[in-house]
């Protein structure tokens, strides 16, 4: 066991699985001789060659493109994607192409690629550097998404991704990528995909989030003492963990969906609505919603506003225990 | 070192051409040593794909092909460029490739359940090194690049050939895939079949380099301008690409000149933008009639067997079509299993309330 | 008057909205000469001449990233996506730039462009040709969305999108473009954004669909004549009339949401939310969505099974309605 | 026509230099006619940019600043190239442009209001035609592609110039704007401020391409490669490239060659990848440097004036920054308000939502 942030973890999960299997690749802008704008791949480069970790040109479309055709011929690459609002321009190939190999081809060719990128604001940083956006990736068949929101689980998760037979979408919190510490340990291990993570048992309300948002939850939940909350850690956005979600809704009767991302069309809406369908007859209040503002994230000197603070999902918390069954 | 990409400059517009229009050697010096069977094989394969596209685009017509993509006119294009890759290597297509697919080893009822609407089609054996059919324009480059960094880092000694329109050169995808091989020097050959037209869209109106190859300059590597109607220069240059790429020395980009003899696909008119007299023009230039007349010269071939060839392969295309055409719908299952390696719990239960559906519904 | 085709009604609304103001420019793929792979823009060339409707190389990015440039510089821009599927290419210009000009630059600069693509199955077309994606621009602040199901829609909220001064998404329903014809003013009109229609009033339940499926529900509903539907066409996915969808429920207690895009995290579950939000004492039932399953949409030989039918609407408004409050 | 991009052929590696590194003339026939008072005016704006850029790091430093991108050493490359053009043309920037746009009427306020993370400072003057600061690597080109088509067709006589590092030119967005913009003749100036890096990585570890204005080829358009630390050569081929564009020839690629003497922003640390000595070498080469000789041996400067600029744009420097830093957070209703013309439904119930918690929690 060792003491590790979240970033110190990732690189930990990297490493490993470096070691252990020849045929995984790292890769991306700035990921080889500096080891990242992060420093989430610093040391790999060194280990393992320029060939196994090096840095591209500024061109994300090649960077997943790339990834695909290696995946296909017997690689496990690992990208990275600087900041989440860069993987835009990559877009039509993790839709068009690493989302829907293994379906076009009846199985021959599926693969086992992880994209991995730095999501979420809080880090005063300026524009496409903030976003959120699960809902596009998530909202795509073929892809998993997974947000580890502990040390514990950023080395899991990212272990598991890079074994998983198919391509997975790691965003990482970078928010609270050294924001604490946890004792992990120092041998692989894999935290399953599609699963969620019950962070407190409680009987009045569910509470869900991920990412960044689980810890100022549990923050507010200090603040609002009287209130049980149940609350769950997503972990992988899709495929979703519906059964807990749902058993925990059946128990306590009240939910409130707390993330980022801007709120229309967001990935609250798809848990509010398997809610609807698995649980409705047990809602005692109307399923909340905390989210983003349908705006672009503001630049640092607005994005006070923007943020979720544990005082708000406080407020928030209390207003929807106030409601009448 | 590679002189043949020296002598070709596009920049200076020199096409290497090796068999003129009329099956003519015009370049002694040049003709590529090829194997008997290898050239037997191209031709075989030339009259098969020339004979399966035009009957594809009649069935279309007859309402029993959905849509089909024809490579009239561009045979040559391909058999020259795939038939110089070794068995071992990746074949990236763009989308107008039946000849090279067939030439390594994609069957004909997979190209034809393809086209028919059936995600079988894409599943070639196990053996055949072939990406399936990319629609999105200009992402198969990048690909190709993968395919090549892998067998580069792995050492296997594999070189991938990838296929794209001219049109897909305008494309960022195309300059993101070349720029990113051109970087590792990766195994890989570049082959832009440029033959006029994106759709409706004539390759001058909105490329203004005079050539394609001359876009190799753009991430310093060799690019060389080939008649693609020429099966021996096409051959020749893929076969010096590929050397140079086995030699751990980059990519090679080779514009093929060449014409879309038929529509677009078979929803396209292309009466509608181009003049019957350059369709004519091109007509000339047909590459099956010249490499016929090169394999006959050459004593490879007869009239004879040429006939022979006709008659089989016709057969063979009808034979193939109807058992294709008489498959039916894919399997429900086959619509949900192939998402993920193990089905999710939603898509399992949108599979079992659609199946509960049907059977309700089925049954009235 | 004039009886019109889907097809004709846009064709009719970029025509006028040309001869009206020289600053409308039309462009895309095969969109000037030939007048588009559809014809949508048939003749305009020939009228108003080749620098105001042109072809394009293929290269999507460009095509949103010029119109962007020539918005700010005082021209109204219309691109087409030949297919919707082929416009994530240009996602990453409509995301990061069309729909955030105005507020990156505080008003300075705002884009009155239009951004057109036939979209939808059920045309037995080949892969990437028959996407539903919606939530992907739904979900993005800024932009506008708009989706038509009848000829005078079609004609009205192109030239509202077009009158628009922020940047509007049009999804053509392709399969419909020439389905039907209807009687369309001659005039140049608009239909208001932001505003559903309600296609018949009902007491029963509420069933909101959009695009080619509006005239599936409808026949759907002839075949359960007992049941007295509300049917709302939405026209606007973003922004949505939530006041129309919510009087509508509070009238009748049920709801089903019909739509092709993919389920998870598509455009239903935000409707379903929304419900929840403001009318969650009102449902008798829990509300539903039917939509296309979590996959790609499948080749020909298994759209069949994808595509949604009357049949199984009418299945599912009988379900509905047999839960009990 | 344009001799001077025939002249230096960036495949023949020629360089055009004019002003060397000592600021002594080494190309007589090439010194352009620049007016007296055009080139106190980039001298003035080349001095305030430089301590604004160095205050700029010193406050980030101090943590008073959130972020910034530092231009030391690419004035020339920057002040060369925007002084050549006209007052109604586009300036469209990727980030790193200081110079550029306070020659071009963007305020050093608004320039600081920017890097302090306020939108405002993207707000600049009515009447200054300058795009903000554009974050997405290479998507800035198809947008001066879009200005310079309706300048075209409203046929203005504007003229757009737009920046790229060298690192943007491997992006797609970068090959589809300049394929655009060459497929209509646009009139358009595309400058690479190739400063040897993107951030950590060296130009040449990711592009292929000896020089980055051979690129030019692909477009069929005229490519040249400058010193960009000469402030007379990088105004010479920009003033020529506006000639032709203003006569509807189409963009030029200027790839001015240039150093960033800085980190890539204030969060890098160019000590991890770069030697000291390659530092040194290039301070030598300081623009600021020999463009103030240029100006002295030309009898339009002189040190006293010198000093007293370096004092009065200290000043400027400073009490700009601190009226920036005093301007505390935005409004909350700017939030929300520029969004669209008119606030949805939707957005206006989220203001409200937030705003009554803000009351009823602000109260407590
Ligand atoms: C990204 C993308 N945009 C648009 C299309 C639609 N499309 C299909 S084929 C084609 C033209 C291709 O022209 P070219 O590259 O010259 O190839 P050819 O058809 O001539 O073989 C277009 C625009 C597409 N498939 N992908
Ligand atoms: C599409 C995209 N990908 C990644 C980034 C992150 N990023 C910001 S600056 C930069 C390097 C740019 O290098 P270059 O073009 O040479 O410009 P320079 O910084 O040297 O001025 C990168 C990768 C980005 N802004 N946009
Ligand atoms: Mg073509
Ligand atoms: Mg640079």
């Amino acid at each position: 066991m060792a003491v590790k942030t979240i970033l110190q973890a990732i690189n930990d999960a990297l490493d490993q699985s470096m070691e252990k299997d020849d045929s995984v690749v790292v890769y991306g802008e700035d990921v080889g001789f500096e080891g990242g704008v992060f420093r989430a791949t610093a040391g790999l480069q060194k280990k393992y060659g320029e060939k196994r970790v090096f840095d591209t040109p500024i061109a994300e479309a090649a960077i997943v493109g790339s990834a695909i055709g290696m995946a296909i011929n017997g690689l496990r690459p690992v990208v990275e994607m600087q900041f989440s609002g860069f993987s835009l321009p990559g877009y039509n190939q993790i839709v068009t192409h690493a989302a829907r190999f293994r379906n076009r081809t009846r199985g021959k060719y599926h693969l086992p690629m992880v994209v991995r990128m730095p999501y979420g604001g809080g880090v005063r940083a300026l524009e496409h550097h903030s976003e959120s956006l699960e809902t596009l990736y998530a909202h795509i068949p073929g892809l998993k998404l997974v947000i580890p929101s502990t040390p514990y689980d950023a080395k899991g998760l990212t272990m598991a991704a890079i074994n998983d037979p198919d391509p997975v979408i790691i965003m990482e919190p970078k928010r609270i990528y050294r924001a604490f510490k946890q004792d992990i340990p120092d041998e692989p291990y894999e935290v399953e995909i599609g699963k969620a993570r019950i962070v407190k048992e409680g009987k009045d309300l569910t509470i869900i989030a991920w990412g960044a948002l689980v810890r100022e939850v549990e923050k507010a939940m200090k603040q609002v003492k009287d209130v049980d909350a149940e609350i769950i850690d997503l972990r992988t956005i899709s495929p979703m963990d519906t059964e807990t979600i749902i058993e925990s809704v059946k128990k306590t009767g009240r939910v409130l969906v707390v993330h980022e991302a801007v709120k229309s069309f967001g990935p609250a809406a798809e848990i509010v609505s398997r809610i609807n369908e698995e649980a409705f007859f047990y809602l005692e209040a109307a399923p909340k919603r905390l989210t983003g503002f349908d705006v672009t994230v503001p630049l640092p000197k607005g994005e006070e506003h923007f943020i979720i603070k544990p005082e708000r999902i406080a407020y928030e918390v209390k207003k929807l225990m106030a409601q009448k069954a | 070192m590679y002189m043949l990409f020296e002598e070709f400059d596009p920049l200076k517009e020199e096409m290497l051409q090796i068999l003129d229009k009329d099956g003519k050697i015009v370049n002694d010096k040049l003709v590529p040593k090829i194997k008997k069977e290898t050239l037997l094989k191209m031709y075989k394969t030339m009259v098969l794909g020339r004979i399966a596209d035009d009957k594809a685009v009649q069935f279309q017509r007859q309402g029993r092909m959905l849509t089909y993509a024809p490579n009239h006119g561009q045979e040559a294009a391909q058999l020259g460029s795939i038939a110089a890759m070794e068995d071992k290597d990746w074949l990236v297509l763009a989308f107008r490739e039946l000849n090279s697919m067939l030439y390594k080893g994609v069957t004909l009822k997979q190209s034809f359940l393809y086209w028919l609407g059936n995600e079988w089609g894409s599943r070639y054996d196990d053996n055949v090194n072939v990406l399936p059919v990319n629609v999105p324009i200009g992402s198969q480059i990048s690909h190709a690049a993968g395919l090549a960094y892998a067998s580069k880092l792995k050492e296997t000694g594999e070189v991938t050939i990838v296929y794209i329109g001219d049109g897909g050169t305008s494309h960022g995808e195309f300059h993101e895939g070349m720029n990113f091989a051109s970087a590792y020097d990766l195994p890989m050959i570049v082959i832009i079949q440029n033959n006029q037209y994106a759709i409706s869209t004539p390759r001058h109106k909105t490329i203004n380099s005079k050539t394609l190859a001359q876009k190799a300059v753009s991430y310093g590597i060799p690019g060389i301008q080939v008649d693609g109607n020429d099966p021996l220069a096409m051959f020749l240059a893929t076969q010096t690409a590929r050397e140079r790429a086995a030699k751990g020395e980059g990519p090679t980009l080779i514009e093929a000149v060449t014409y879309r003899m038929g529509a677009h696909t078979t929803s396209d008119n292309p009466k509608l933008y181009r003049e019957d007299s350059e369709v004519e023009e091109w007509e000339e230039k047909d590459p099956l009639k010249r490499f016929k007349k090169y394999m006959i010269d050459k004593k490879y071939w007869s009239e004879k067997k040429d006939k022979e060839l006709h008659e089989s392969s016709k057969k063979e295309v009808l034979n193939t079509f109807k058992e294709v055409e008489d498959m039916g719908l894919v399997d429900l299952g086959d619509i949900f299993k192939y998402t993920y390696e193990t089905m999710t719990p939603e898509l399992t239960k949108q599979m079992e309330d659609y199946q509960e559906y049907l059977d309700e519904e089925g049954a009235k």
